[in-house]
Parts: structure tokens; sequence; C-alpha cells
């Protein structure tokens, strides 16, 4: 079992981009309790906008790695704070008063709209593209197994992001705030709170962790395409399940564990390797029979 | 010395029914103001349009002398103003500490806020037994008391509380009473809505009667006793 | 004097993954309708109705129907998906509609009925993977790793190139399917780096080949990386780093564009069109296929029967993509195979290549 | 305004207009005829409402339903014969009739029950595949059709337990890793065609084969009149059957768990038995339509039952009004129809469609055909 | 107390967490009596209720209602034993119809058959028509007004009007046990007042029905309950007429605050 370490090594690279992505879907519904399916699509125009910063950075004669690399950041944050935004002040403000499920609907749509129009509008935005890498490539080889300082700075990176999130969410005034404005409108604007701000904040909040999570993916994979962001949202969405709403370390756990999932089913599984994703899914049908609120449940708070 | 609450011509109006129709009144300050109305007379819609949480159709509202109508609640808010909401409204998963917290969301100092919440603690042990409890969880009485707790966190120049007795059990029933009447000594404007008529008019300064959304009657709680017309409005 | 308007249709993807191709394809026969539209001794008008399929058999089947059930459309100009074009010969054979693949290589297409309406100027996987076991054995490679996507392409592929390469004393040490939309490939290439393999195969398009191409490097697998015709598409290139690029080998049916007379003034005509987008690896497929449909029309009238029975008896006609002689099946038989590798950025004849003289070499080349 | 004719003239008036433009809709080629068909559309949709005609149209609806249902039939029945030569505009009506079809599937569960199910596409595709492979090896297609349904609705038990134990957010994610793993699952099998999919022989009933061109008073019709025709009745039977649950007690206990749990169990509502009863029932109706589906296209293939597709549609019953069985078919008609229409402008048109789908969110926000509040029978009770 | 008791709890205990909502409470009901359950805030009495109507399996005790356990029973199991109940915080479904709202009520008594709901149009008609009327009438005593509108949305109406719809859900299906939880929060005194005697009206029509009712107004307790039971902290405390609990010192500091 010479390759065991790669493969956890792997695993907890595919985890933590799967987590990113779930951490920002359990604070979409866990805190804001909205479902936006739009947010891998999101993460793939963060991805998009870091990929066209990073060339941009290039053509300007930045020809040093970090200094891409943060360009890459501040726009994609940036650009995708400012989209996560105009989305909360255009579309889901307006559909507060709603039944839940169109706002699913039209971020849903909202979804397909951002991926057609990079694909349409983007420069060859139908192809894939080459992302730059920017992080030190060195890596140390112990037999078979490989370990590259890029993929460990992205898990480090990623966790602490999290990390930082809840203690944001739950520590600070902001936090408390945006909590408080997924339950009650009208209370937490009686309390004081600028309900409008805090949402706008909480959308351009969680989407620049799309953003984290698109350029990751782009530092990883060093690829990216318009399509990048369905099935990563998919699963994003399902790994923040499993782990449960009620806490955003229930992100971390569920992605980990769907990673873990397709580890195992691509190549510790007596089927085919293309059979991984049907094990995944299938597993994670049979956790939410077990577990119906996850892994890391809420705590009841209704009642008679 | 501006009124704490100065309302003149007000319309309101959800959809197609009007619900206020020239409302107008006064509400001095440091005194304890009562509002009556039976069910439906447009009690919570007043309260509402002071808060900017229905913007009313016509009139003006001034609080503390500055125009208001039309503002944002939590700039209305930021005037010295704090609201106890009709049916308690907690935000069911946040816990009590964390409820009362947001009742203070205006006051920057973490020693201030610890502070009242010691005070709110004081005065109602069950929140302090209870503090991490989420809030939605809590007794219909227990809700209550979140609600006024949270609403005293405010410090506010002008309370406004919409039935904050209403399922309460008749000890803290009398408590709420006393709680309203030491915040008028503490020099709070208190804006009282109530359906406990004669309990509230024992402790008011003056008081107005709604009916259909119009005021009806209006005057000194002694007025208001021996007025015909609030019999009339209220009694039937 | 106004001329009779005749239509035609193309179909292929001009959405999703594959959309550059589409494109590039849809582009070369609207070209091809230009041209002659401009040409004064055409006896008819063309136009071209365009359709998307999405990649989708689904959705090929629904244009496939609105086209052939379009009166006015004479013949079509269809799919590049091998799966789409499989869905719809039935729809087209029901319609009597003649139409000329321009790009599907699936054998299936053209082999698995007897449908006077299907031909195909484009040659099949077949050859293809043939030619690459061939090539490839002689280069010195020995062991293979194979990542196929789950499609009747990728599949087929690993059909035909595992049964020639074991034929010419080549093994193949492990194969892995993988759906067509997958992102993640770690596990299956570390599994394949701890066999060691001397060539990764991999049978699919584009958006795939890139991503295991990028990965292999990611967990230092320096094995050569072997394509099919499906990554013969400027976009693989521009998809990867220029480093990982460079060697990538490929196969793709038809002689090369560029070496054909035909070919330049192709190229140059569709610079002159201004198109948005390149004609990509097989426009010149599309177009050559466009051709041959206006000629037929021109020839026998706007008539679907008489197309037809006249596509039937094409023999040894040239065109830009070399001559076309179709078979009792309506297949182009005149299977001419290209090889390609990556060179600084571009593909380039593997005959021309500096690959080929020597001065350079392939991953784990002996 | 148009007091003063009999509310069922003015139904009746308004349903030839919708059959006439739906004609001369299904018609257009161009672009600009096309939006402006749909702007006109608007523009009388809007007019029409300030005349009051769809005050005269729910009063005539409320006080006989059964009158206004049979205009509608009939009306939709012309809009088939007007096209009964053209191939493709058959193929697209009877694709919306069956789309409305699953749309109602849909409806029982999640607009009455309150179970989302975002895998429709997927007990869609039981169905077809069901035909698939059963038409082809020679079961009567007269039973395939409803074996489709009951491989659907079987199929579905295997989700029962989660779907039954989960709510919300939660539950959601049961049904879509469902219709990502059905997908994948028939691409990766080879029993099942893999990403190929699988031929459909044309249906044969009684000796009536679907796929033979029927002689319409001596002109030959498209073949796809008989799946036209087939598909209006399992819609309107799908119809009615979903109606009739609406209006009883059972549809009643159905609304009653999706909108208050807690309290429907206080008043001896199975909560279990209820969102499993909509579950099934749903599902099996999806499955039939899916079956028909199947032997129409004469194709089923894994990526015409994605998890988007199942978006879509979720998109057709939140459009046309959860609950709200008229809904369901004008909805089903604009998402199958409008990105088809739109074909000329092709790359642009999902943009579009995603587009148009969010102004009606917007300013619709109940959907196209709000459900009013339950009548059991017309001017129930008086 | 057994024989002619209609519902005995027997060291019922509930706790949730750290919290002891109930803990080892004994009382009875008879068959056509007026229980009044009072007590502080947070004291236990929605719990009870709660753990009565199947809601919460309690944690220890037994439950005995009409001569069978119902101890841990579901809330269909309990309502089909003949216990209905109001909430605290209205339930009812605001899309749906007054008539509506009444018929979830009424649940148990309507032909539930598939056959009979879709096909038998005519025998349904026969039923909901005969349902109608019943609910018709049961409302009309609350409120003549809401009886002629009984096809409008419940959402649309005021707070006082809902309170009375549920009632009337509760009431429809002649339970044999109505469990009360602060019906008249909200109200004036005079429609607490009103509201009291329409209950007390029906009760009689219904004869014989048993009522257990929480409230925190002692006026009306008074007025209507036969007996009291005293919850603090979750423990009873006492027990009697109005008149004994009221004077008993223990009430009047934990609950009424003394005079
Ligand atoms: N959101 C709303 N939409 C429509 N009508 C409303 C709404 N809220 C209140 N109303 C109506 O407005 C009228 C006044 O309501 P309001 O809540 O202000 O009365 P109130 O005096 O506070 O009564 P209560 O004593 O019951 O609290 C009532 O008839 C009520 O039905
Ligand atoms: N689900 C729960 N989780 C935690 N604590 C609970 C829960 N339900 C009730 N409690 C606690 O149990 C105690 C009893 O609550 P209960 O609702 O029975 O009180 P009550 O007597 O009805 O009070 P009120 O008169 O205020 O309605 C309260 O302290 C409450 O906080
Ligand atoms: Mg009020
Ligand atoms: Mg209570």
């Amino acid at each position: 079992m010479d390759l065991f370490g790669q493969y956890v090594v792997n695993g907890l690279m595919l985890g933590t981009v799967y987590a990113l992505v779930a951490v920002g879907f359990t604070l979409f519904f866990g805190v804001l309790d909205v479902i936006k399916f739009s947010h891998g699509d999101v993460l793939m125009v963060g991805a998009f906008t870091g990929f066209t910063a990073a060339s941009g950075a290039a053509a300007l004669g930045f020809s040093h790695p970090l200094a891409q690399l943060a360009a890459t950041v501040v726009f994609a944050l940036a650009g995708t704070a400012a989209l996560g935004a105009a989305i909360a002040r255009w579309l889901i403000l307006p559909l507060k008063s709603a039944p839940r499920l169109n706002i699913l609907l039209a971020t849903l749509m909202l979804g397909t709209a951002l991926r057609e129009s990079v694909r349409l509008f983007y420069p060859d935005g139908s192809n894939p593209k080459a992302f730059p890498a920017l992080l030190p490539t060195s890596s140390w080889q112990w037999g078979q197994f490989t370990l590259r300082a890029d993929s460990s700075i992205l898990v480090v990176t990623g966790v602490l992001v999290i990390v930082g999130l809840h203690l944001l969410i739950n520590r600070t005034r902001l936090g408390l705030a945006i909590r408080a404005v997924a339950q009650d409108e009208e209370t937490a604007r009686t309390m004081g709170i600028n309900y409008t701000l805090i949402v706008l904040v909480t959308f351009a909040l969680g989407s620049s962790i799309a953003a984290v999570a698109g350029v990751m993916n782009g530092l990883y994979y060093n690829e990216i395409n318009f399509g990048m962001g369905l099935l990563l949202g998919l699963i994003g969405f399902s790994a923040a399940i499993i782990g449960g709403l009620g806490n955003l370390y229930g992100a971390i756990l569920g992605g980990f564990l769907f990673a873990a999932l397709q580890m195992i089913g691509a190549v510790a599984m007596p089927f085919a390797s293309a059979y991984k994703d049907v094990f995944a899914f299938a597993v994670v049908i049979a956790l939410m029979a077990w577990k119906p609120t996850g892994l890391i449940p809420e705590r009841a708070s209704d009642r008679v | 010395m501006d009124a704490a609450i100065e309302i003149s011509g007000l319309h309101a109006a959800y959809d197609k029914a009007d619900v206020l129709i020239d409302v107008s009144l006064t509400v001095a300050p440091g005194t304890i103001t009562c509002l009556l109305g039976s069910n439906g007379a447009g009690k919570t819609t007043l309260i509402r349009a002071i808060l900017g949480l229905t913007p009313p159709r016509a009139g003006s509202v001034k609080v503390f002398g500055a125009e208001v109508t039309g503002e944002a609640t939590h700039r209305v808010i930021a005037r010295g103003v704090a609201c106890i909401p009709e049916g308690r409204r907690m935000f069911p998963k946040l816990t009590v500490a964390e409820n009362l917290r947001l009742g203070a969301y205006q006051e920057p100092s973490e020693a201030e806020i610890k502070r009242r919440l010691a005070e709110v603690y004081d005065t109602f042990p069950r929140l302090a037994e209870r503090r991490n409890q989420l809030a939605g969880t809590m007794s219909g009485g227990e809700q209550a008391m979140v609600s006024i707790g949270r609403g005293l966190m405010g410090k506010p120049r002008l309370l406004i509380v919409d039935e904050p007795s209403l399922g309460l059990s008749p000890l803290y029933v009398k408590e709420n009473f006393r709680i309203i009447e030491g915040i008028r000594a503490r020099g709070i404007t208190v804006f009282l809505v109530e359906q406990n008529v004669h309990q509230t008019l024992a402790i008011a300064d003056a008081g107005y009667v709604l009916s259909g959304g119009r005021v009806v009657a209006g005057g000194t709680a002694a007025e208001l006793k021996s007025n015909a017309e609030f019999h009339a409005a209220y009694f039937g | 004097s106004a001329k009779d308007t005749v239509k035609i249709a193309f179909i292929g993807p001009l959405s999703g993954g594959t959309a550059s191709i589409g494109v590039g394809g849809r582009n070369s026969a609207e070209l091809a309708v230009r041209l002659r539209n401009a040409d004064p001794k055409a006896k008819y008008a063309y136009e071209l109705f365009s359709q998307d399929d999405e990649c989708k058999p689904n959705v090929g089947v629904q244009v496939a129907t609105k086209a052939a059930a379009d009166r006015k459309v004479v013949g079509g100009i269809t799919h590049y998906c091998s799966a789409v074009a499989m869905s719809t010969v039935d729809v087209y054979h029901k319609f009597n509609l003649p139409v000329i693949v321009w790009g599907a290589v699936l054998p299936d297409i053209t082999y698995a009925n007897d449908y006077k309406e299907i031909h195909r100027v484009n040659g099949t996987m077949v050859n293809q993977n043939e030619v690459a076991a061939d090539f490839m054995t002689r280069a010195g490679y020995k062991t293979w790793v194979i990542l196929h996507d789950t499609t009747d392409y990728g599949k087929g592929h690993n059909a035909y190139f595992s049964k020639f390469v074991t034929e010419k004393g080549g093994k193949v040490l492990a194969t892995f399917g993988v759906t067509a939309d997958q992102q993640d490939f770690t596990a299956e290439l570390t599994k394949a780096k701890e066999l060691k393999p001397d060539v990764i195969y991999f049978g699919g398009l584009t958006p795939l080949g890139i991503r295991i191409r990028q990965q292999m490097d990611k967990l230092g697998i320096n094995a050569q990386f072997e394509g099919v015709s499906g990554i013969v598409s400027d976009a693989f290139i521009e998809g990867l780093d220029p480093k990982l690029a460079e060697g990538v080998l490929a196969f793709r049916e038809g002689a090369p564009v560029e070496k054909l007379p035909g070919g330049q003034y192709f190229l140059s005509e569709y610079e002159k069109a201004k198109f948005d987008q390149g004609p990509d690896a097989y426009g010149a497929f599309s177009f050559a296929a466009t051709n041959l449909l206006i000629d037929a029309i021109e020839a026998v009238g706007p008539d679907r029967k008489k197309v037809t029975a006249y596509l039937d008896d094409i023999k040894n006609r040239d065109s830009i993509v070399g001559p076309i002689t179709f078979d009792d099946h309506g297949q182009n038989t005149v299977a001419l195979i290209t090889k390609y590798v990556i060179q600084d950025g571009k593909w380039v004849l593997w005959e021309d290549s500096e690959y080929a003289a020597g001065k350079r070499k392939l991953a784990g080349a002996k | 305004m148009l007091n003063r004719f009999p509310p069922l003239a003015v139904a009746a008036a308004a349903v030839l207009a919708g059959m006439v433009f739906a004609i001369v809709f299904m018609e257009q080629e161009s672009d600009v005829a096309v939006i402006s068909l749909i702007a006109a559309a608007a523009l009388a949709a809007w007019l029409a409402g300030r005349a009051g005609v769809a005050e005269a149209v729910s009063r005539a609806a409320l006080a006989s339903p059964g009158a206004l249902s049979a205009l509608v039939a009939a009306a939709g029945l012309g809009v088939v014969a007007a096209f009964a030569e053209d191939h493709f505009p058959l193929l697209m009506l009877a694709t919306v009739m069956l789309y409305a079809t699953v749309a109602l599937g849909l409806n029982v569960q999640f607009g009455y029950a309150g179970v989302v199910n975002f895998a429709g596409a997927a007990f869609f595709g039981i169905g077809a595949y069901t035909s698939a492979k059963l038409v082809g090896s020679g079961v009567p297609a007269i039973l395939s059709l409803p074996l489709g349904g009951l491989f659907a609705a079987l199929v579905g038990l295997a989700l029962v337990v989660p779907v039954v134990r989960t709510r919300g957010h939660y539950a959601a994610v049961v049904t879509i890793a469902f219709a990502v793993l059905f997908k994948t699952f028939l691409e990766v099998n080879d029993a099942f065609g893999g990403p190929q999919g699988l031929p459909v022989a044309a249906m044969n009933v009684l000796g009536w084969d679907f796929g033979d061109a029927p002689t319409l008073f001596g002109a030959d019709a498209s073949f796809y009149l008989n799946y036209a025709l087939a598909a209006f009745a399992l819609l309107a039977l799908a119809f009615t059957l979903v109606r009739r649950l609406e209006r009883s007690w059972l549809g009643l206990a159905l609304d009653a768990v999706r909108l208050d749990e807690t309290g429907a169990a206080c008043y001896g509502i199975g909560i279990r038995r209820n969102k499993i009863f909509a579950f099934v029932l749903g599902n099996a109706i999806i499955g039939v339509a899916g079956a028909l589906y199947g032997c129409m296209q004469g194709y089923v293939a894994p990526t015409s039952f994605t998890f988007s597709d199942g978006l879509i549609l979720v998109a057709i019953v939140l459009l046309g009004g959860m609950g709200s069985p008229w809904g369901m078919i004008l909805a089903a008609a604009i998402v199958v129809v409008l990105p088809e229409k739109l074909q000329a402008i092709q790359e642009y048109r999902f943009l579009l469609f995603s587009a148009v789908v969010i102004a009606i969110l917007l300013f619709r926000p109940s959907g196209l055909l709000p459900r009013r509040v339950r009548r059991y029978f017309p001017e129930g009770g008086r | 107390m057994s024989g002619e008791m209609l519902l005995s709890l027997e060291g019922v205990a509930k706790s949730f967490g750290g919290v002891r909502a109930l803990n080892d409470v004994s009382f009875g009901v008879a068959r056509g009596e007026i229980l009044g359950l009072i007590g502080p805030n947070g004291s236990g009495k929605t719990t009870s209720f709660n753990v009565l109507t199947g809601l919460y399996a309690p944690n220890g005790g037994r439950i005995a209602f009409d001569g069978a356990d119902i101890t841990g029973a579901s809330p269909q199991a309990v309502y089909r034993a003949g216990i209905a109940r109001t909430f605290q915080r209205s339930r009812l479904c605001l899309e749906l119809s007054i008539f509506d709202n009444i018929m979830v009520g009424n649940h148990g008594r309507l032909n539930r058959g598939l056959w009979h709901n879709l096909f038998a149009r005519r025998a349904l008609k026969a039923e909901h028509d005969a349902a109608f009327a019943e609910a018709r009438e049961l409302v009309a005593l609350f409120s003549p007004s809401l009886a002629d509108g009984m096809f409008q949305a419940v959402g649309a109406l005021p707070m006082i009007e809902r309170r009375r719809i549920e009632i009337c859900r509760a009431l429809i299906a002649r339970p044999k046990l109505l469990l009360l939880d602060e019906p008249s929060a909200g109200m004036t005194h005079d429609e607490t007042h009103q509201l009291m005697s329409d209950i007390l009206a029906v009760r009689e029509r219904l004869g014989n029905l048993t009522i257990i009712l929480v409230e925190h107004e002692m006026g009306v307790i008074e007025r209507v309950s036969d007996r009291c039971v005293v919850l603090n902290y979750g423990e009873k405390i006492a027990e009697g007429t109005y008149q004994e609990v009221a004077s008993d010192p223990l009430v009047q500091e934990a609950y009424l605050g003394s005079a």
C-alpha cells in the first residue's frame, strides 16, 4: 500500500475544494435560509476573473508569480463580491417575500445565464483555459509518493478560510446580524440592523468564498472552463447537507467525506472506477436516511 | 422640548384596505402614553408606520422633532428608539443571550452591553438560567420576557411597546407594569399598546383610543377614564 | 433573375464543451454556401439552416426531426458527436433526407445500418487506431494505460486501440472508463502511476484531454500522452501550459488540409470571411461535405431521392480533404490518417516535426 | 366592463383566442415574428386582465369547470388538428403535453404534499427506458405505459425512507443525489446502452402502428399525430386525476402535511403515509409519461434525463404556479416551445430563456396561474 | 382516582437536555369536567399538552385516557382516541380556506378511501355537503360573519378570528377531551368573555365535553373551571377549586403575586 498516502493527499486536496464550495452553501442556507444554486457558477466566474487578472498582470509586465497571484486573488474576490451583492440587490431582495423555491429557481436560471454569458462573451469562452501555476511547484518525492508545495498551501489556506469564516459568523457583531437577518427580517430591522446592507454584505462574502474555491480550483488543476461550476456546485451542495447546516465545520466534514467516497469508489471497490460518482451519491442518499439532518445536526429550535 | 412622537394626518394601508385614516397624536417626552383600541383597530400598524416598517401613504411622523417619515427603520432606531414588537418575534435559532445582545445592536461598547445584560438578567432571573437555550424553544411567557429584556437592552430615549404582557403570568404582568413605570422614572418616554385597559390607565399619563383606524378619543389618563366616547369605543 | 432558394441543414454542437468544433464546422459550411451563392453559375440560391444538437442525442433527434420535416430542406451536413449521429440516422432514413456526416467517427454510424441516406466524408476510428497502434509500437513503446470516456466514442477508441496495439505486441496494463463531465482524475491516475506505463492513451474529447494531461503532471507521471482525433483542436493547446502540451501525440482521419491545394484556398477564404473563430479541426470536412452536397443539388436538382442517389455514386471525387469515394454504406473509403504532434504550441504534422527529425524526443522515447 | 356577457361566453372567446394564437405562433419561423407575437401576447394578456377577462374566466371555472375544461380540451385538439400533417409542430405539441403531464406528477409531490423532487427527469427516464427495453422485447405497448409508471414508482420506493425522513434543504439533496446518480448509472452501464442510449421501437396498440402515418380525410397525416393524440389522452387523464385529487379530502390532507406537519399530526393525519402516497403517485404519473415519450422519440439516452432536465421540470411547476394544474400546462408550453422557437438565435437562446424565466419570477412571484383557494365542487356547498 | 377519570397522568416526566420541564406530574380529569391548568411561565403547561398529544414522548410516567394507555402513542393515535387541541401559537394553514382548515380537524371522520375520493364524486359531494353544513353551523356559533365566507383564505383574517377558527377545528370532530392553550391571548376583556361564553355554549350542545384550559387570565379560570391544577418548575404544587388554589400561599408566591 505504497500509494495510500498519495490517495490521502489527493483526497485532502479534493476535499478542501469541495469543503470551500460547501461552506458557501452553508453560509447561504444555513445562515440566510436561501438555496443559492448559482453558487457553482459564481465560482466559475470567480475563477475566470482571477484568470483574467493573472493574464492582465502578466501582460502589464508583472512577471513575478506572487504579483500575479495577488492580482488574481484581489480581482477574483472583488469581482465576485460585487457580483454577489448585485445578485442580492436585484434578484434575492425583490424575491424575498415570494415562495422559497422561487429563489432557488431564480438563482438556478441565473447560474445558467452566467455560464452562458461566459461561454458567449468571454473571448473564446467555450474552450478550457490554462490557469497559470502561480504557486511554488516544488515537490517532495518519497518513492511513489509525491507531495507538492502548491497542494499543501491550498489545503492549509482552504481550512484557514473556513475557520476564519466560522469565527466571523459566530464571534462577531456582523455575524450575529447576519444570522438575525436570516431568521426574521422585520425584527432585525427593529433592532436597528441595516437589513439591506447586511444582505448585500452576506452575499458579497459568500460569493467571494466561491471565488476562493474557484481560484483554488484553477491553481490546483491549472485548467478552468465555463462548465466547471455545474458538478462542483452539486457536489458542494451535497457535501454541505451531509455535513449538516448547523455549523460551518459541517462543510469541512461533508467535503472531505465526499472526496473520500469518490476516492474509495474509484480505487477500492470491485466495480469500475466510472461508478465512483454513483457510489458516492448512493452513500449520500443512505446517509440522509440515517441522519436526516446531517452529521452535525442543527439544534432544534422549533417547538409547539 | 420637542414631543417624543408627533404624528399628523397619517394614512396607512395594506394592499387595498385602509387601516389608518388621518391619525394625529402627540407623545409628550417623559410620559407613559398609551394607545388603546380593540382588535384590528390599527394599533400595531401605527407602530409599524412610526418605525418605517409600513411606510405611510400620507402624513408625517416626527420623533424628537425630527421628520422620520419614509426613513429606513435602522435610522429611526438610531434616533434613540427601541421597540418591543407585537407577538414577541424571537430569533428562534439564536440563544437567549444572542437575542438580548441584538437589542443593543447599535451600542458599540462591549462593557456597556455586558452591564445592560446583567441588569436584564437581574430583572428576569429565568433568562439568566437559560441564557444559552435557543430562544425558539422557550415557553410562550419566557419568550415574552426575552422580548421585553431585548427592548430594555437598547437603552432608548423612547420605548415603543406593543402588547408586552401577552402570555405572561399574573405575577409577571404586574412585574411588567412595574418595569414600565421604572422606565419612566428614568426619564424615558414610553409609548404603550396594551389590552389590559385598567392596569394601563393606572400607570399611564395620557392616552389615545383608536377605533376603525381613527383616533376617537385622547387626553390624560384621568380624562379618558371618564370619557363617554372612550367607553363607547372600548366597551361597545 | 431570382433563383429558387434551396435549404441545406447544418447540425452540430454549437453550445457545450465541444462548441468550438461545432461553430468552426458551421462557419465552414456557411462559407461554402456563401462562396457558391456568389458564383453566378450556380442554379440555386442556398440557405444554411443551422441547428444546435448540443452534443446530446435527444436534442439531436429533435433538431434532426425539425430539419428533416421541413420540406424545403434538401440535404444535411450533420454531426460531430458520434452519440448524436447514432441516434439520428433513423430519423434521416424515415424522412429520406440525404445527409453527410462531417466529423463523427464511430464506424456504426455508417456500418450498423443499410440506410442509403447516410454518408460520411471523414474516416472512422478504426483506421485511425490501426495507424496509431502501428506508429506507437514502431516508436518503441511497450506498455499502455488507457483512459477513455464512457460514451460510444470513447469506448470505441478503447476497443479498437486495445485490439490493434495488442496485435502489434503492446501491452495494456489497465483501462479506466471516466464520465464525460468528470473534473478530477487523480484517483485513476494515481493507480496508473503505480503501473508505470510508457504511454497514457486517452480516448475522448478535448476538455477531458486537457484535464488528464494536467493532472498527470500534478502526480508526477512522466509517461508519453497519446490522444485521438477528439483532442485535435486549437482549444486543446490553449487549455494547457505550453510545457505540458509539448510532445502530445494524436491522430486524425483525412489528409492535412494545409498540404492540399484546395486546403490553402479554404483557409484563405475563411480568413477573408472574418468569422469570430477559426475553422478548428473539422471545418475542412464540413466545408468539403457542404460543397459535395451543393454539387449534388446543382447536378440533379433539389430532390432528396435524386440527391441521395447522386451521392451514393460518388467515386474518387477531389475535395479539400482529399479524394472522396463512398462505399455501399456511404462511407468515404479513402482512409488517409494524419499523425500530429504538438510542437511549440502548434499541431504539427509528424513528418514535419523536429521529433521526426530527431531533434527533440518524446517522453520516454528509447 | 365585460360584466354584460355571461362568464362562460367570455371564457370561450378567450380560449378560442388562445387557440388561434397558438396556431399562428407555432407557424412562425422568423425571430421578429416570434418575438413580436410574444410581446403581443403579453400585452393582450395584460389588457384582458384589465378588461376583466381573467375574472370572467375564473367565475366560469367556478360555476362550470366541466364546460370550461371541455372547451380547453377541444381547443387543444383543434391546435393538434391544425398541424395534422406537420411533423415538427406535432412533435412539439406532444412534447408539451407530456411535459405538462410530468409537471402534474411533480405538482402532486411538491405542490400538494411539499415533497421536493429534483429527480423528475430521472423518473421520466425510468419510464422511457422501461418502454425502450419492453417494447423492443415484444411486450405489448399498451402494457409498457403502465409498466413505465409502475417501475418509476418502484424505483422511487428505494428513496422513500430518506425522502420521508428529511425536510427542506435536506430533502432536496436526496433527489438531487438520485438525479445525478441515475444519469451516471445509465452512462456507465452497458445494459442500458451507455451514454449512447437505446433505440425504441414504435408503439403498436392493438394493431395500430404508431410509426405509420394515419390517413385523415384522404390526406396523409404525420405519424406524430398518433403520439400527439396519445399524449393528449394521457394529459387529460392525469389532469382529471390530479384535479379530483386536489378537490378531495386526500388533497386536503396533502396540503395540511405540506403546510404544518405538527398540526396535521395532531389531527390524525399520517405524515409518512401521505408523503409516500404523493411521492409514489407522482412518480407513477411521471413514469407513464416517460414511457410514451420514449416511444415517441424513438430513442432514449441518459442526457435526456439529467439533473438539469429535472430542474427544467421544477421550473415548469414553479412558473405555472405551485398546485395549479392549468398553470402546469401553460408553463410547459412556454418552457418547451420558447427555446425551440428561438433556435434561430441559437447560441443566445439559453441566455434569453433564463432571462425570461427570471423575469416571470420577478413579476409573477406566485406563478403564471396561481392556485386559488380550494372549492371541492362547483359553487361548493351553497 | 381511576374509575371515573377520563384522563389520568401518573408520575409524568419530561426533560430537554438539562431542563426539567415536567417532573413527576400526576393529575386526573373527570368526565365532563373543566380543568384549569395554571402556573407561571415555563412551568410546563404547554409541555404537558405536548406530552399528552404524543408530540413528545415522556421520559417517565404513564398516561391513561378513556381506559387505554396512551403513553408514548403517536399524535395520530391520540387524536383517534378522542383528544383534540389548540396551540398556544396559532397553527392554522394560512393558505387554506376556513372550511379547509376545519376539515383538517374533521379528518378522522371523513371517508378517505381512494375510490370514494377520486371516482365516487356523487357520494363525495353528499358527504361534502353534510360536512359543510355542520362546519358552517359550528362557525356561526362563534361568528356569523365568518360563516358567510367559509371559502376565504384564513391568512386574510385578523388574529382573533383565527383563534375562533382554531377552536372550531378542534371541536368539529367532537373529541372527548379538548385541550385549550391560552385561547384568549391577545384579546380584550370583552372579547375573552365572549369567547368563553361561546365555548361554554358549544360544550353545552356537544354535551359532556371535557376540557383542560391553560390560561393566565384568572378571571376566566375563576369563571369556567371546576377544578385547577397548578404547576411550578415542572412540578404540581397545588390542586383544587379555584378558590382553594388561589388562597394557597405557595401559589400566590409563585404565580399570582401576593396581593
Ligand atoms: N400584513 C397585513 N396585510 C393586510 N392586512 C393587514 C395586515 N396586517 C394587519 N392587517 C389588517 O389591518 C387592520 C389593523 O391591524 P393591526 O394589526 O394594526 O391592529 P391592532 O390594533 O394592532 O390589533 P391587535 O389588537 O389584534 O394587535 C386589521 O384589520 C388587520 O386585519
Ligand atoms: N424543545 C424544548 N427544548 C428546550 N427546552 C424546552 C423545550 N420545550 C420546553 N422547554 C422548556 O421547558 C419549560 C416548560 O415549557 P412550557 O412551554 O411547557 O411552559 P408553559 O408552562 O407552557 O409556559 P407559558 O405559560 O410561558 O407558555 C420551559 O422552561 C421551556 O423553556
Ligand atoms: Mg396589534
Ligand atoms: Mg405555554
